[in-house]
């Protein structure tokens, strides 16, 4: 009767996880953006721009090219698909969510890089020269952070003896404090994949579709309407998982058990706050840094992997 | 034993049997090749499963054995099914059942006699590997090995008029029979006592051998079975080899020949030798990360489709033999649960690669037979021509790169777990290693990711580079079974890994004398050590992306009216766009070869800006072919070029000869 | 004790085969060549006969009579008749010049000397060091072969080199087996009747006897 | 009853020699050639059974003696002497037909033939060293016949250089006889009997030993020299190259076992009388050098006959290395060795033989596509060569496993060489027949239908043997290397 109760409890704060995370990603872009335009000191389009974005988007006919086949039309499915539940299996709030013992960390890899790989074939699904250039560099730029990101998550794992997420948010979190230098590296590798990961300025820019430079943009150039709406949306989920997954890495003070109702409330203050101040601080570096040539992110990316492997080196080093 | 009293064995012997007896059929079938296409071929697929399902049946049975009255004189043929043997065979029928198949509709078009040869040959080549999974004294091993090589060669030699593929053939069965040699010196090395009777596998288990000389045997094998998997540097057959050979037969030797030497390397390593030394391990790590980063490197920037497959066969054998390594230094410190848990992942990953494998080898052999080509520069846009083979192969593609929930993943998944798990081994230098081979484990698996992409996206997607294709076929009925089985298979061995996990470990009790055992407990999730450090459910995974997806859609199309127009593609104002101008195969890999430059040979000429009809042409060679090869055989025609001074033609010093010969055996004697 | 005559005779019949083999190997002339061959037979038929009389064996009787008829008389002549049919009478440079070739040989004699040493001390009787002598004629033939360039002068060589043999096998060892003896001859005349046919056959080809015409065969 | 049995097979080839001095010129020439043969294989089934049954037997008052090891030997000469002269049917029509041959040529041919296997025979048969002599250079006589058979430049320097050779090394085989005897007769005293293999065999331990180890050397040397042992071997291949195919097959495939076999047999003597393992080693040493040598020579080889000739000299040197090594094992290894090298070589000469008849030279550059033209020679030429190459499951592979296998564990310093000109003999030859075979090629099809038969049953054999050997034969071969120690 007991268990079963709190495995109720556990599904229902899954289902709020699921909800709660798909419903804020959008918020966090627009703060994102919000942040840049006042430091470029625009007034901005306001925190709620991405939903106007998106309900316009979905409100359109789509448009597809004559040779589009099925892979094209299904991948915005896909791709929103995986992202939400990657947003969705990390421990933000509290930490025993049923669904994380199906997929670790490994698994969560595993989910970025399945998206990854159906995009960048829709994306040379049209056969036009932006769609396979956009895929060709997206897989250059994720071939290296994708090893980074295991070892960062690695690095965690090593840690806590466990590559499930709650457990490393558990031991990170709720046993005494240590400092971890190994986490150091770790953080600052992390860093470098969120930023090309989810395109953002150093490596890539979000906000131009200036052929030379763009990645993610060329991907998607022929996705229109709904099928588009489902992509942005996908790519403000990863946002938000990643700066959740750091969260849950590195500040992870504040994540409940299951059932803690007292410490609810404060744990949203908590994520709400943890949110905005990396979300402001993601739009600070980007404003300081200027786009590199797209030879140089691969030099980018191998930094942030040799980081992430000399964390990991740290830590059977010092054994912390 | 069993009720009956008969025991796997004899059913093997009975399934081999039936296949020499399908292979002669063949030969004198000549005449009607379309009986050799619809009877004989899916007769032989049958024998495949059944085969398989002896396997399986023999994972749990005791050991069975049995001596033929063939052979020596005083050593006689001996056979041996025990659970290792019982795994590889499962591995062998489950992989061929998919290929015969699909060899049924594949060799349609084939001349009469041509394919009665090949017939025979091919099934004396799957009688050939059976049997080096079954043999037990080092005879009947070497008889079946070399027999299998032979098979093979005449296979891939099957268009003998070009001569490529004649070159190809010399290389391949060069390199076979030099290993086969040092396989040879390994088994000597490994006799029990003295007389030809120490060449049974059972004197070998007998005998105790000092660490030098251990060690040596194991050096000798590692070598041989090497030479036949394509590990470094003995791999450049591999990818001449496999291009040449028809697809299904590259299918069968990339997918369960390969194999067979991961086999003989387990056998030799863990049955066999009774002591196992650290060293081993780390040597086997470090070749394994090398040959599976370099294929890796070398198959991003391939244009040809079945050397990009050969070359990521190359890679998984790396990953392979990393699996080995870090299963005898775990074994060798005593951690048994660790070794059962990577030696796990490295059965479970040699299960996959013979899956996914096969299909993408058959499958590259529909698009041959569909469009005559395999230069993925000529290719492009065949989704929308073969959406039977198109769709097949996605997911062998999906397998292959590693991503969840199919079966790719769920090794890569148990072997970074045994790399997770490793710390807390006595000699810091490994401690040291593990990490940098966990990376460099990670970084092979998402360049490989890189390569599916390039593979499937350049033949499948896009426009088509050529008009011919504008009407390929698709992939006949029996090629479409053929490929269909071996999709599900991938699909199923990743959804149920519990289950594989829970046959594996009769074969990891039988080496380690552990197992690995499942701590969740149920058939859902799959936990190596305890729920509490790591735990995996495909079912659930895919159930969550499937739900999420279909969620979405409804959503979609119940709030929002959902009409599509359909237009041409974005030109971004240049009307003038043709197919050509599509990212090509070596574009797609330029940046591979720009970032790993060293490591290749690049030749290549770049037009002038002002050239009228310009031409790139770029071409990445292997430099350990300039490097180890060519040196190797300037020095044996620089010997036999000394060798032919003695015969000068000339009888007064071949007279001298003598005379010099019998004046020094008195003089010495 | 006094050594008994006959065996004195003998070691001086060596002494002379020796002798003859040394004027052979210096010999240019074809014809003095032949002439040389029959008088080794003729020495080793005497020398045969008088082992045969001194050990009384009956067998070796008829192979002294044997060596006389083959060796002395006909081959000799078929090899006249022959070198007189294709008019070669001269082999003039040898392959490597007669002195260095006589050092050679004075060389071999020593070394075959040494060589029996040991056996000729088992050897009782008269044939007491004449294995040695037999050695040094086997292996002064063969020097000779090397050094020839005519192919009769290198099967007149051979066929001295045989002489040798026959000087052992009856001088040194009691004589062989009758049948064995036979079996020898028979070979050796048919050797020479097969030596014949080839010398014309080889002149209509090459148009000469000088086997350096001979040099096509080899790997290269 | 023994006698009789002997007699029969001695006499056949030799009335079948003097028939065909006779009607050599006729038109059924060949097939009484192959019938006579036939009857020499019939009388030699019969012998063998006779000894493998009951023993080892002495015949006309000892002069012949036959036990397990000479009349496996005398079963397979006339065996493969049967099938070549299957072979040299149609062959030798296809040759006239080319105009290389004429009547008279054939009319030698066929009666040398016999005359050489009688001459073999009875190497193989006597029980008197003096005899095994006369008999090899009778061989060597009759076969220089043969190879100069078609008066050819090259085919007359090719036999004269073996005729001079060969005579040599017989003349120094007689030295070391007579040196033999000059041992022996001091034991046995004087006559017959201090020549008689059996006899010195009984009393081999008395022997004076340095005289022995004289002997052995000349006789190494001289017998040698017939094998076909580096450096001794220089004659070998323009003979294999330039006589008739039929002919090189009966060479490497016959004569070479027969001056082994003498050999071996002096070597049972000097170890004895020794007691030490000095002739052994001289054989192992000659044997190594071959193997070494001969392999490296093949990758220089142009000419078909010439490069397999090569492969002959390799061979001879393994078996020769096997012999030397002693023990049961590898004396059972070498015969059986001797035996499938045998069948094997002479199969692929015939394959070669049609092949070259068909492009009309030897030249391999020249020959191509085989399996186009005529599938059954290409197949026939191919897998003779992976036989021959030791590829199982061919029989090959079988001896040269429990040689290399024994050589492990008696030698392990001689297996490194052993192995690495077996590697490279593989490599050399399977890199010039692989494009010989396979390809496409102008050739056009022969006059006559090629002998297939023999190159197959060989093949058939040779597989048979490394897969299964029968109990009764493995026996006979066992109680042979018994007789050998």
């Amino acid at each position: 009767m007991m268990e079963n109760y709190d495995l109720l409890l556990a599904i229902l704060f899954q289902l709020a996880q699921l909800l709660l995370v798909v419903l804020l990603a959008p918020l966090l872009t627009g703060w994102v953006n919000q942040c840049q335009a006042w430091l470029q000191n625009r007034s901005g389009a306001g925190v709620l721009q991405p939903y106007r974005v998106l309900r316009k988007l979905f409100h359109k006919d789509a448009v597809i090219a004559h040779n589009a086949s099925w892979l094209f039309r299904v991948t915005p499915y896909i791709v929103f698909g995986c992202m939400w539940l990657a947003a969705a299996i990390i421990p933000i709030i509290a930490v025993d969510l049923p669904f994380s013992q199906a997929a670790d960390v490994i698994a969560l890899v595993g989910v970025f890089a399945l998206a990854r790989v159906f995009i960048s074939l829709a994306a040379m699904d049209i056969g036009t020269a932006f769609g396979s250039l956009g895929a060709r560099r997206e897989m250059l730029v994720s071939f290296l952070a994708e090893p980074a990101l295991l070892m960062v998550l690695f690095t965690a794992s090593m840690i806590s003896h466990s590559t499930q997420l709650p457990s490393i948010v558990d031991t990170l979190a709720h046993h005494q404090f240590v400092l971890y230098p190994s986490l150091a590296f770790a953080a600052l590798a992390f860093v470098i994949v969120l930023l090309a990961e989810n395109a953002r300025i150093p490596v890539d820019n979000p906000a131009t579709h200036l052929e030379l430079t763009m990645i993610h943009e060329a991907m998607i150039l022929e996705y229109s309407a709904r099928h588009l709406a489902l992509i942005e949306w996908a790519s403000s989920l990863k946002l938000f998982a990643y700066i959740s997954i750091g969260i849950a890495l590195f500040v992870p003070h504040g994540i409940i058990e299951v059932g803690n109702w007292a410490g609810l409330p404060l744990a949203i203050v908590l994520l709400l706050l943890k949110l905005m101040l990396a979300g402001a601080g993601l739009a600070v570096f980007e404003i300081v840094s200027a786009k590199l040539r797209i030879f140089r992110a691969p030099e980018f990316l191998g930094t942030a992997f040799l980081l992430a492997v000399l964390g990991l080196l740290i830590h059977f080093l010092l054994g912390a | 034993m069993n009720a009956v009293g008969i025991l796997p064995l004899d059913v093997a012997g009975w399934l081999v049997q039936f296949w020499i007896a399908l292979g002669v059929a063949g030969l004198f079938l000549q005449r009607a090749p379309q009986l050799i296409n619809n009877i004989v071929f899916p007769l032989s697929a049958l024998t495949s499963l059944l085969l398989a399902a002896t396997g399986l049946w023999a994972l749990a049975m005791p050991t069975g054995v049995m001596v033929l009255p063939l052979g020596l004189p005083d050593l006689p043929f001996h056979l041996r099914l025990d659970s290792l043997s019982g795994f590889f065979l499962i591995l062998l029928g489950a992989a061929s059942l998919g290929v015969s198949l699909f060899s049924a509709g594949y060799f349609k078009t084939m001349a009469g006699s041509t394919l009665g040869l090949l017939c025979l040959e091919y099934h004396l080549f799957l009688i050939g590997m059976t049997l080096v999974l079954l043999a037990d004294d080092a005879y009947m091993f070497m008889v079946a090995w070399e027999t299998m090589a032979l098979a093979s060669y005449f296979l891939v030699t099957t268009d003998h008029a070009i001569p490529d593929i004649r070159k190809a053939g010399y290389l391949y069965l060069l390199i076979a029979h030099v290993g086969a040699i040092a396989i040879l010196l390994s088994f000597g090395v490994m006799q029990g006592g003295n007389g030809i009777a120490a060449y049974t596998f059972d004197a070998m288990r007998a005998a105790q051998l000092d660490p030098f000389w251990s060690s040596a045997a194991f050096l000798l094998a590692l070598f041989g079975f090497g030479a036949k998997a394509g590990v470094l540097p003995m791999h450049v057959w591999l990818p001449e080899a496999h291009p040449a050979a028809p697809s299904p037969v590259s299918a069968l030797m990339s997918g369960v020949m390969l194999k067979t030497a991961i086999y003989g390397i387990l056998r030799v390593t863990f049955d066999l030798l009774d002591t196992q030394l650290w060293w081993w391990g780390v040597l086997a790590l470090g070749l394994g990360l090398l040959t599976a980063v370099f294929g890796v490197m070398f198959a991003a920037v391939q244009g040809d489709m079945k050397r990009l497959l050969a070359y990521s066969s190359i890679e998984n054998i790396g990953l392979l033999l990393v699996g080995i390594g870090l299963t005898l230094i775990f074994h060798v410190y005593g951690k048994d649960a660790l070794a059962a848990l990577a030696l796990t992942a490295t059965l479970y990953h040699s299960l996959n690669h013979a899956m996914f494998k096969s299909l993408l080898f058959v499958g590259t052999g529909a698009i041959l037979h569909a469009t005559g080509e395999r230069n993925m520069g000529r290719l492009g846009g065949l989704i929308r021509r073969m959406p039977w083979a198109s769709g097949l192969m996605l997911v062998g593609v999906l397998a292959i790169s590693g991503l969840p929930p199919l079966n790719g993943f769920v090794s890569e998944w148990l072997l970074l777990q045994a790399f997770l798990l490793s710390p807390g081994l006595p000699n810091s230098y490994i401690n040291m290693l593990v990490p940098v081979a966990a990376a460099v484990i990670a970084l092979a698996a998402a360049l490989a990711a890189y390569v599916m992409v390039k593979f499937y996206g350049v033949i499948f997607l896009g426009q088509p580079r050529e008009h011919a294709l504008e009407h390929a076929h698709d992939a006949g009925i029996w090629e479409r079974i053929g490929m269909g089985w071996l999709a599900l298979a991938c699909v199923l061995l990743g959804l149920a890994p519990v289950y594989v996990v829970g046959q594996l470990d009769h074969v990891s009790q039988m080496l380690l004398g552990a197992q690995l055992g499942n701590a969740a407990g149920n058939w859902i999730f799959l936990a190596p050590v305890d729920t509490e450090r790591a735990s995996y459910s495909p079912l659930y995974f895919m159930l969550a992306v499937l739900g999420v997806m279909l969620l979405t859609s409804v959503l979609v199309r119940r709030l929002y009216h959902g009409r599509v127009r359909r237009s041409d593609p974005w030109d971004c104002g240049f009307p003038a766009q043709t197919a050509r101008m599509q990212d090509t195969a070596e574009g797609f890999g330029q940046p591979i070869r720009r970032i790993f430059e060293p490591f290749f040979k690049i030749e290549r000429d770049v037009p002038s800006p002002f050239d009228t009809h310009p031409r790139y042409h770029g071409q990445s060679d292997d430099r350990l072919w300039y490097i180890l090869y060519l040196p190797i055989k300037h020095l044996t025609e620089k010997f036999s070029s000394m060798a032919g001074l003695l015969q000068h033609g000339r009888i007064h010093l071949y007279l001298t000869y003598t005379f010099v010969t019998l004046i020094v055996l008195l003089v010495f004697v | 004790m006094q050594i008994p005559y006959t065996l004195q005779f003998i070691n001086l019949l060596a002494a002379l085969l020796l002798l003859i083999a040394f004027a052979m190997l210096a010999q240019r002339r074809i014809l003095s060549l032949i002439n040389l061959f029959a008088w080794q037979g003729a020495l080793l038929a005497l020398s045969t006969f008088i082992v045969a009389y001194s050990t009384n064996q009956h067998h070796l009787y008829y192979s002294a009579g044997l060596t006389l008829l083959l060796k002395v008389i006909l081959l000799p002549y078929l090899l006249h008749r022959l070198i007189h049919r294709l008019n070669v009478r001269w082999d003039v440079e040898t392959l490597i010049n007669i002195p260095t070739t006589m050092l050679v040989g004075i060389a071999l004699v020593i070394f075959s000397f040494n060589l029996a040493a040991p056996i000729s001390q088992l050897a009782e009787g008269i044939t007491r060091g004449l294995i040695g002598i037999a050695l040094a004629c086997v292996l002064l033939s063969l020097l000779m072969m090397l050094t020839r360039r005519k192919a009769v002068s290198q099967v007149v060589a051979f066929l001295s080199l045989e002489n040798g043999l026959f000087f052992a096998a009856t001088s040194a060892t009691q004589g062989m087996p009758l049948v064995v003896e036979l079996g020898i001859a028979l070979d050796v005349l048919v050797a020479t009747f097969i030596f014949g046919v080839f010398f014309f056959q080889i002149r209509e080809t090459f148009d000469s006897l000088d086997i350096t015409h001979m040099e096509k065969l080899k790997d290269d | 009853m023994i006698d009789l049995q002997l007699l029969a097979l001695l006499l056949i080839p030799l009335l079948g020699g003097g028939l065909l001095a006779v009607f050599g010129s006729r038109k059924w020439a060949a097939e009484l050639n192959s019938l006579m043969s036939f009857f020499t294989f019939a009388a030699s089934v019969v012998l063998t059974v006779r000894v493998v049954d009951s023993g080892p037997q002495v015949a006309f008052n000892e002069q012949f003696f036959i036990d397990q090891f000479n009349v496996f030997l005398v079963a397979l000469t006339a065996f493969v002497a049967f099938t070549t002269s299957l072979f040299s049917r149609p062959y030798m029509r296809i040759e006239q037909h080319h105009g290389k041959l004429t009547t008279g040529m054939l009319h030698l041919y066929y009666s040398m033939y016999q005359l050489f296997t009688f001459a073999m025979l009875v190497a193989l048969t006597t029980n008197n060293m003096g005899i095994v002599w006369v008999a090899m250079e009778a061989a060597t006589l009759t076969t220089v016949l043969l190879v100069s058979l078609y008066r050819t430049p090259a085919s007359l320097e090719a036999a004269w250089k073996y005729f001079i050779l060969c005579g040599v090394g017989i003349a120094l085989a007689l030295f070391g006889t007579i040196l033999l005897y000059f041992a022996a007769e001091r034991v046995l005293g004087q006559g017959g009997t201090a020549l008689l293999w059996t006899h010195l065999n009984q009393v081999k331990g008395d022997l004076e030993p340095t005289v022995l180890k004289l002997a052995f050397i000349f006789l190494l040397v001289g017998y040698g020299t017939k094998i076909g042992l580096v450096p001794l071997h220089s004659w070998l291949p323009d003979a294999h190259a330039e006589g008739p195919t039929p002919v090189s097959a009966v060479l490497s495939g016959l004569l070479l076992n027969v001056a082994l076999c003498a050999v071996v047999r002096s070597k049972v003597l000097v170890d004895g009388s020794l007691g030490t393992h000095f002739a052994g080693n001289l054989m192992m040493g000659f044997g190594l050098l071959s193997v070494l040598v001969a392999s490296f020579s093949l990758f220089r080889q142009k000419d078909i006959k010439r490069m397999f000739a090569y492969s002959s000299i390799e061979h001879m040197g393994l078996i020769t290395f096997a012999f030397g090594m002693g023990g049961p094992v590898a004396t059972f290894a070498g015969m059986l060795h001797m035996t499938v090298h045998s069948l094997t070589k002479s199969a692929i000469f015939f394959a070669v033989g049609h092949a070259v008849q068909k492009v009309g030279t030897q030249q391999m550059d020249s020959i191509r596509g085989l399996l186009q033209v005529s599938p059954t020679v290409g197949w026939g030429l191919a897998l003779g060569t992976f036989a021959i190459l030791g590829m199982p499951p061919f029989g090959v592979f079988a001896s040269e496993f429990l040689i290399i296998t024994t050589a492990m564990h008696e030698y392990p310093w001689a297996t490194p060489i052993l192995l690495v000109s077996l590697g490279v003999a593989f490599a050399a030859i399977f890199g010039k027949i692989q494009p010989i075979v396979f390809g496409e090629t102008t050739a056009k099809p022969l006059p006559h239908s090629p002998a297939l038969i023999p190159v197959f049953a060989h093949l058939l054999l040779v597989l048979m043997l490394g897969l299964y050997m029968p109990p009764y034969l493995a026996d006979w071969y066992r109680q042979a290397a018994a007789l050998l120690g």
